[in-house]
């Protein structure tokens, strides 16, 4: 156990240091009644997060730079608006400093290359969930007392045991970054042209509409030609680096072209379009849609079933005026078997 | 499967003939190179059981004539036919084989000692032939005779009766000719049930209940004893087959090459037997059953519990005679000689204290069985097996003689309440057969009785002591058994079947139907009410042609039995059949030539005089004290009532004994005390053990959790959401330390 | 424990940080720095969860949780170079979405049985 | 065709829930019938097509999750066979057993209970692999439960209770057992790195890598389960409980057939899997089962309910299955498995008689109740067979079984063995006379309770309770019954009666021979692996070796994959 702790990234003694002090400064964070010396306990937090951060800067060998600046930022919005979110007494702004850490986040996941996910969440979940949040507290948060629209309830102005909740949170955080750190090495280089070609390879009308007319503008490839799609994968072959495609012969082509029917060309580079890459979204798609159709669909359901349930939950259900209503119903009919027989119909 | 396994036998058969050249000859006496026999001889046992068949499918039907025993007399009288057959048509010296099918076999591997192959098969020799011969002759007879005894309960008791009959009957055929102790086995218990169904026939009178309940309990004790010597002989010899085996017993080995001598096997098998063999034949501690068992009609009494299914046990140890000769310390026949003698003794005692003669009579079966025994014991085979014979024809006819009275007295039995049968019209008959019976049992000079006594008498004094430890005192025992026997028998005679007329009606006047009976007690005015009225219009009715016929022929039978002791050249004839057998006892190569005396003569000669004497002593004694005034009671009686006789002031007299031995010694409350209360006690004990304790403990178990989930819910569980929550992070923040602590 | 005390100081650690070319191994970023971030804002939303007694910030708090597995999975698909972990946080998103919609859904009802939002004021699953 | 046996009763069971109330007896009585039909077909063509070789049949298996290595496999051998056989018979005599003494507005619940629990026990003895056993064995529970609960007597409720959560703790100690069994053959021999419940393979392994003490502690888990199953004492106490309130049919099944799971299992786990251990602790297990024969059977005696008096009486008899099995030798083994059968059978058919009186007087109490001799003829004639069967008596089935076991426990004395004092009859084994003469002792005391009840019942005038039904008082819409039996309880009692001959005359060609080269083998094999079991540092040796091998078939494979 020993040897393996001191396998850690960080060195342990920090990290439990760092997550202790983390803790106090979140309870000192907590609302509570009189005093509130939140903005030390925020303080005493973000001294800890920065320690964690520190060690493993320190810890970690040697990598590729990045642009870290954003990234200390990011993460130091993230936790902060976190922690104010859980901290702050009012709803409202726990929902707003909620969504001052999604837009912290999806910063993080533009510097972990997901662009299109960065853009969706915030989308989504400031755009789309925090706001029918923001909705609901409206509608269901009520002032204790007319007069003071601005004071607060009593379950929102303290805390349920923020010392032990506090404190199980951090240990648990302890234990859930001695694990998460155990033996994972740096991250590796930014996803660049071969994981392009890899998303190139599957959109052969991308590669075609770039490529072809520079090909055949250029002489490179015969009017009988084309760029050449394989026959098992139906991918095309093509590489960024080396400027090259696999382009084929028409008729060859309607026989199901291999690697050595074709023809490699290589495109000075200069004439290689300099926007032909895989996106990010490309990349997500094909992944969605190629790998994992089935949950879209069970997603799709999921969605559905929670818009009827919180349809059916959130009717308007009030008892007294369904009572009422079937009386009236009862009476009518009542009224309808006096009328007559005729009534009925 | 079958033919592996008789190959299996066969090969080893030839290998003990092989190993054992010299021995092999000698062994052809038990039958090593038997024949066999023809298959109707299967039908013998298998008759009987077709008729119960028969008599079930009759009870089916609710059939209310008395076609059960008419076929059942019909298919017993074939069988009897077929047994005399198959006697007329054996060869004299080799065992007839015949295997029906295998019942129980089982092979775990090829070398010896790893098959059980126990055969519904049958195995005829002298011994089989005999046993078979008055097993299915007498139960022809008595069955005949039960036709007209049991008229009373025509209908579903009738074909209850019959069925079970059958069923004794062919149980009996399996345990005689059965060809290895499984099958012998298998009679054993088979006979035990019907015994225990038909003691227990009357199933409305708790006494009779009890009774065959006792018999059956007290018989299943000493079977343990036979299955236990079973097993032990399979472990021993590796064959429960009887060829085998005694080929086996004769090379003097045990199956796995140890000198028999020199085994403990050699005498604890025997002894095992012999309790098995007490168990079913009343001896000893064992005989309690048998006076309870005269509980059952009388036709039952006399075919299973004195003339044939008794002598199962006699049979045993006389089948397993080589076995009982094989230890050189005669162990187990020493205890059979002074169980026998003793159990003969203790018995007769008993007898001449009782009243109710079907006790008497069952008394003395006991006190017979253990001179069969003692015979056996004193290596007197012949002259034991012999008693067999002869004591089948008579108990038999005095137990259906007493039935008679029984059937035309309703059901009294109490001798001080009747007398003077002779006198009585309709009765004549059953009086000569109870005289002819009588004779015999008090061994009457030239009476088969007393030819088949005095061999065994005699035996026992020729036997040395060092041979069977004691063997003369139980000569004398047994001696003076004889007196009291011919005693307490014309006891009997005297007091019921001469003298004055005097009688008074049993409490069976509505036996067959208890259910008025019942209201007749129940009644306002009582019991003895019912009961003078019913005397009042009493008349006793005589036995019609079916009981007198087969009255007659009985005691025609027991005075020819008699002259089988001058057929042939074995000591008579059951000699020769005996000598046929496995029950052969090579005496002069036991007793080692040396010739014993008794005063003076060769015992087998001068016992006839002496054994006369003791007969006639008890006879004269019996006159005296019982018989009645006049030459009925050979001019020495002075008998004028009933009730009174001499012998009752010298009974009050000897107050303290004599009330001990007319409540039979108190074994029976002996042993209620030390074995039934006990276990009784010991019953309820372990059953509020099994209650409280057990079963309590296994509720507790199951009461704790419950106890303490609540204690911990009333306090964990708060409703709260959050506490909810806080204790699942902590749960998983434990989980994960110990995950931690533990992989990394 | 003791292994760690022994060898691996907080003194160690700070000359380590002293001698170290500062800016750059400021700039160096692992797969930790991503996975801390994201299990510190998971550890934020399990303290939120347990110490707000608003239901409606509670179902907040676990929204921040569903950030921070969303962070865990981009980062780790980051690592591994593919793109199943931005894919799993669509459908992550998607869940939230859904229970976001019930949740509410089912605040609104509550809130409309008690006139407020106390998580504490329901304790019908007491035993 | 096994497996049609499995699904038969259920698809029949949902016919019962589906079909109206008043068909549900006759859908049931149709749907076990059929059952017993193909049964009867299947064990012909099983004795047909026997042969020492091969000794399991109609094997079958299924890949349920392959990723897993779970599948699910069937296949019988000659002992599940005759025990299918017993089972289905059973199912339309238990059918026959309830037709009027279930109300019809609640039939479609017992009946279809009573289908799927005819399934369940059929996958038992069918099962070839843990998964399907251990299932099934477990759903035996929940359909007896509902028969308990529902249509028991007064006290119900709490015998239900009792019976399931009993039962099912020891299971479940049991499955631990089984479960490490498994694991340790996965891990140590078959190298799949996980667990193996292939039947077959584990019996194969089992013994080769469990350590003494590992078989020991597996043997203590399976005993936990399998002997409150049997039950043996002193786990017994749910039993009488169980048994009494249960309903006619729920007995029987429950003493033919759920008791002899525990017996089976036994069969077919305890004793290959752990020899070792089973040969050093035998006589423990043995004196226990003696005890029960002794203890119960004297309980027997100072009952006054009469079907408690039978279900002590199951205790007290299987305690001599119990022995036969632990004396580890052919005698022993084959007299347990035909006390398997032969006790299903004898006493099935008496509690089918006590259910047929307590249908008639609504009470059990031998105090209140007997002497029906004369009342009730064919009903004591039935009686008086099957408790002779019970004892023992040779010529009836009881008796083979019960000499079979005794005679085992006799002759399993290896000291006998070999030396001077070599006893040819004697076979290898843990026991030796004194077990046989105390099981014998408990022959007598079979014969004094049974009798005693006999007597109290059958024998001795007549007793009625005060209220029976009458005309006035019996509960109204209820079928009349009259006064003996009717014919269709005389059709349920005669078969077993036939059987009951059948096996007593001719056990050699019905059941001995059956089972003669199975049972051998089953023997030898044990007395093969009782020997040695490895040590610890050769089971951790042998799993170590496993892993590497694994991780250098991993390793290849990455290989392989990454150029």
């Amino acid at each position: 156990m020993n040897l393996a702790i001191a396998d850690l990234p960080i060195n342990p003694l920090l990290l439990y240091i760092a997550c202790a002090l983390g803790a106090v400064g979140v309870i000192f964070a907590m609302p509570r009644r009189g005093n509130n010396p939140a903005i030390v306990g925020g303080l005493v937090a973000a001294v800890a997060a920065g320690l964690v951060v520190l060690g493993l800067t320190l810890g970690s060998g040697r990598g590729e730079p990045t642009p870290s600046v954003f990234f200390y930022i990011f993460a130091l919005l993230a936790l902060g608006g976190g922690l104010r979110m859980i901290t702050h007494p009012k709803p409202v702004y726990a929902a707003l400093y909620f969504i001052l850490t999604i837009i912290a986040s999806s910063g993080l996941y533009l510097l972990l290359s997901a662009e299109f996910m960065a853009f969706a969440l915030v989308v989504i979940y400031a755009g789309a969930i925090i706001i029918t949040y923001l909705f609901v507290i409206m509608l269901a948060t009520q002032a204790p007392s007319a007069d003071d629209v601005d004071a607060l309830s009593v379950y929102d102005a303290s805390a349920h045991e923020p010392i032990a909740a506090s404190a199980a949170g951090f240990v648990l955080l302890a234990l859930l970054t001695t694990m998460l750190f155990h033996g994972t090495p740096d991250l590796p280089t930014r996803p660049g042209i071969d994981s392009s070609d890899a998303i190139l390879a599957r959109l052969p009308g991308k590669v075609d509409d770039a490529l072809t007319p520079i090909l055949l503008a250029n002489g490179l490839m015969n009017e009988d030609e084309r760029i050449a799609r394989m026959a098992d994968t139906g991918e095309v072959m093509i590489n960024s680096a080396k400027h090259t495609v696999l382009v084929t012969n028409a008729e060859v082509a309607g026989e199901a072209p291999t690697r050595e029917t074709g023809r490699l060309v290589e495109v000075p580079a200069e004439l290689w379009p300099s926007d032909l890459s895989g996106t990010n979204v490309e990349g997500l798609g094909l992944n969605l849609l190629g790998e994992h159709p089935m949950t879209i669909e069970i997603a799709g359901v999921v969605l559905l079933m929670a818009m009827l349930g919180a349809t059916v939950l959130a009717r308007k259900q009030v008892d007294l005026e369904e009572e009422a209503k079937a009386r009236q119903a009862r009476h009518l009919a009542l009224d309808g078997a006096i009328a007559g027989p005729g009534g009925a119909n | 499967m079958g033919v592996s396994m008789t190959t299996i036998m066969d090969a080893i058969l030839s290998a003990a003939v092989a190993q054992h050249g010299g021995e092999a000859a000698h062994a052809a006496v038990a039958a090593s190179h038997g024949v066999t026999g023809p298959l109707w001889i299967g039908l013998i046992p298998l008759l009987p059981l077709l008729g119960v068949v028969l008599v079930t499918l009759l009870a089916c039907f609710n059939e209310k004539s008395k076609m059960p025993a008419w076929i059942s007399v019909g298919l017993l009288a074939v069988s009897f036919l077929l047994t005399l057959f198959a006697y007329l048509g054996w060869n004299g010296h080799d065992a007839i084989h015949l295997k029906l099918w295998d019942w129980i076999g089982l092979s775990w591997g090829d070398l010896r000692g790893q098959t059980l192959a126990a055969g519904f098969a049958f195995y005829f020799d002298g011994l089989s032939l005999l046993w078979m011969l008055f097993v299915t002759g007498l139960a022809c007879l008595i069955g005949l005779y039960a036709s007209e005894y049991m008229e009373h309960d025509a209908g579903l008791g009738y074909c209850r009766f019959f069925a079970a009959f059958n069923l004794f009957v062919f149980s009996m055929s399996c345990l005689v000719m059965g060809d290895n102790l499984l099958m012998l086995f298998l009679g054993w218990e088979g006979v035990g049930l019907c015994s225990y169904l038909l003691i227990g026939y009357f199933y409305k009178k708790k006494s009779a209940v009890d009774a065959g309940m006792k018999a059956f309990v007290v018989n299943r004790i000493g079977d343990l004893g036979l299955l236990m010597g079973m097993l032990l002989t399979f472990t021993t010899f590796g064959t429960l087959q009887y060829d085998a085996l005694f080929n086996q017993i004769h090379t003097g080995l045990t199956a796995g090459g140890t000198p028999l001598s020199q085994t403990w096997q050699v005498w604890a098998i025997p002894l095992l037997l012999m309790g098995g063999a007490f168990g079913k034949s009343a001896q000893l501690f064992f005989y309690v059953w048998l006076p309870d068992a005269m509980e059952g009609p009388t036709p039952v009494s006399a075919l299973i519990h004195a003339a044939t299914m008794v002598t199962a046990g006699v049979y045993l140890v006389a089948r397993m005679m080589p076995l009982y000769l094989a230890d050189p310390a005669h162990i187990a026949l020493t205890a059979v000689t002074w169980g026998g003698a003793i159990t003969a003794f203790w018995s007769a005692t008993i007898a001449v204290a009782q009243f109710d003669i079907k006790r008497i009579m069952g008394y003395s079966t006991i006190s017979q069985l253990g001179y069969m025994f003692a015979g056996l014991g004193v290596l007197a085979t012949t002259g034991g097996v012999f008693h067999v014979f002869t004591h089948a024809f008579f108990k038999a006819t005095l137990f259906l003689s007493c039935g008679a009275v029984m059937h035309g007295f309703a059901g009294q039995l109490d001798m001080r309440k009747l007398s003077g049968l002779w006198s009585i019209n309709g009765f004549r008959v059953v009086v000569i057969a109870m005289l002819i019976g009588c004779l015999n049992l008090s061994g009457f000079p030239f009476t088969g009785g007393y030819f088949s006594k005095d061999m065994i008498i005699a035996e026992a004094f020729v036997t040395p002591d060092s041979v069977i430890a004691g063997s003369s005192w139980a000569g004398w025992l047994l001696l003076l058994t004889a007196g009291m026997t011919a005693y307490y028998t014309f006891r009997v005679f005297f007091r019921v079947f001469v003298g004055p007329v005097v009688y008074e009606p049993g409490e069976d006047l509505h036996a067959h139907d208890d259910h008025e009976h019942a209201d007749a007690h129940g009644h306002g005015h009582g019991h003895d009410d019912a009961h003078d009225h019913a005397a009042e219009h009493f008349h006793p009715h005589g036995p019609k042609w079916a009981i007198n016929l087969v009255l007659t022929l009985l005691s025609v039978g027991c005075i020819l039995s008699a002259g089988l002791y001058f057929l042939g050249d074995h000591h008579g004839w059951a000699g020769g059949m005996v000598h046929a057998s496995s029950a052969v006892v090579d005496t002069h190569a036991v007793e080692g030539g040396e010739e014993a005396l008794l005063f003076g003569q060769p015992p087998h000669e001068i016992m006839f005089y002496i054994s006369a004497v003791f007969g006639f002593g008890g006879i004269l004694l019996a006159a005296w004290f019982h018989g009645p005034k006049g030459i009925a009671g050979l001019l020495i009686g002075g008998r004028t009532t009933a009730a009174e006789v001499r012998m009752d002031p010298i009974a009050k007299a000897l107050r303290p004994i004599s009330t001990w031995a007319v409540r039979k010694w108190y074994v029976d409350e002996f042993y209620h005390l030390v074995l039934v209360t006990p276990l009784k006690i010991f019953a309820h004990l372990f059953h509020w053990f099994d209650k409280l304790i057990v079963d309590g403990l296994v509720n507790f178990f199951g009461a704790t959790p419950r106890v303490s989930s609540d204690a911990i819910g009333e306090s964990t569980q708060t409703g709260v959401l959050h506490d909810y929550a806080l204790r699942m992070v902590a749960g998983i923040a434990v989980v994960l330390v110990v995950v931690v602590l533990v992989l990394f | 424990m003791h292994a760690l005390l022994a060898d691996s100081t907080l003194t160690g650690g700070l000359l380590t940080l002293a001698q170290s070319d500062f800016p750059h191994a400021l700039s160096t970023l692992t797969l930790n720095h991503y996975l801390f971030v994201s299990a510190a804002m998971f550890a934020l939303g399990i303290i939120g969860f347990l110490t707000r007694r608003n239901l409606i910030i509670m179902f907040l708090c676990t929204e921040l949780m569903f950030q921070a597995a969303g962070l865990a999975l981009i980062a780790f698909g980051r690592y591994h170079l593919n793109f199943d972990g931005q894919s799993f946080v669509i459908f992550v998103l998607t869940i939230a979405a859904a229970e976001a919609a019930m949740a509410l859904a089912l605040v609104v009802l509550l809130f409309r049985r008690r006139e407020s939002l106390d998580a504490d004021l329901w304790a019908e699953l007491k035993g | 065709m096994l497996v049609l046996l499995i699904l038969l009763p259920l698809l029949f069971g949902v016919a019962v829930l589906l079909r109206p109330p008043a068909a549900a007896k006759w859908w049931a009585l149709g749907g076990t019938s059929l059952c017993l039909a193909i049964g009867a077909m299947l064990v012909g063509r099983f004795f047909a097509n026997a042969s020492p070789d091969v000794p399991f049949q109609a094997q079958g298996s299924f890949a349920w999750l392959p990723a897993l290595g779970l599948n699910l496999s069937v296949g019988i051998d000659s002992v599940a066979t005759l025990l299918i056989g017993l089972t289905l018979l059973l199912g339309p005599i238990c059918v026959g057993a309830s037709w009027t003494a279930i109300p019809q507005h609640r039939a479609r619940l017992f009946y279809g209970w009573l289908l799927v629990l005819q399934a369940a026990m059929v996958g038992v003895f069918a099962a070839r692999d843990l998964l399907v056993f251990y299932t099934c064995f477990e759903f035996t529970l929940l359909p007896m439960f509902v028969m308990i609960n529902e249509f028991g007597s007064t006290n119900r409720h709490k015998a239900a209770t009792k019976f399931f959560l009993y039962t099912f703790t020891g299971s479940i100690i049991a499955l631990a057992g089984l479960v490490y069994t498994a694991w340790a053959v996965g891990t140590r021999a078959t190298g799949v790195d996980g667990f193996t419940l292939d039947i077959a393979t584990l019996t194969e392994h089992a013994s080769h890598v469990l350590t003494a003490r590992e078989q020991a502690l597996v043997l203590l888990a399976m005993l936990c389960g399998f002997a409150v199953k049997v039950p043996l004492f002193p786990f017994h106490t749910w039993l009488p409980l169980a048994h009494t309130e249960a309903p006619t049919a729920g007995s029987v099944i429950l003493a033919g057939v759920l008791l002899k799971l525990g017996t089976y299992a036994m069969y077919r786990f305890v004793l290959p899997l752990v020899p070792h251990a089973v040969l050093e602790h035998a006589p423990a297990v043995a004196i226990l089962a003696i005890i029960g024969i002794i203890y119960a059977g004297l309980i027997c005696w100072v009952q006054t309910d009469v079907k408690k008096l039978v279900a002590y009486s199951s205790v007290s008899h299987l305690g001599f299955c119990v022995l036969g099995l632990f004396a580890l030798n052919s005698a022993g083994v084959t007299g347990s498995v035909l006390y398997m059968l032969n006790h299903g059978l004898s006493t099935g058919a008496l509690f089918l008689l006590v259910g047929f009186m307590y249908e008639r007087y609504h009470t059990r109490d031998m105090r209140e109740i007997g002497g029906l001799g004369a009342k009730m003829p064919i009903w004591s004639t039935f009686m008086v067979f099957f408790v002779m069967s019970s004892v023992g008596l040779p010529g009836l089935n009881g008796f083979p079984s019960e000499f079979l076991c005794t005679m085992g426990a006799f002759i399993s004395h290896t000291g006998w063995t070999s030396g001077a004092a070599r006893h040819v009859g004697a076979t290898w084994g843990p026991l030796g006379p004194w077990f046989g003469f105390a099981a014998g002792t408990g022959v007598i005391v079979a014969a004094i309770y049974l009798l005693a009840m006999v007597a109290k019942m059958v024998w001795g005038t007549l007793r009625e309770p005060a209220v029976h039904h009458g005309e006035h008082d019996h509960h109204a819409g209820g079928p009349h019954l009259p006064v003996d039996l009717t014919a269709r309880e005389i059709m349920t009692l005669l078969p077993i009666g036939v059987l009951c001959i059948v096996f007593g005359l001719f056990p050699t060609q019905t059941l001995i021979g059956a089972i003669e080269s199975d049972v051998n083998a089953q023997v030898a094999f044990v007395h093969e692996r009782s020997g040695e079991a490895p040590t610890e540092h050769e089971a951790h040796f042998a799993q170590q070796e496993h892993r590497q091998q694994r991780d250098a078939g991993r390793d290849e494979q990455i290989a392989g994959v990454k150029p």
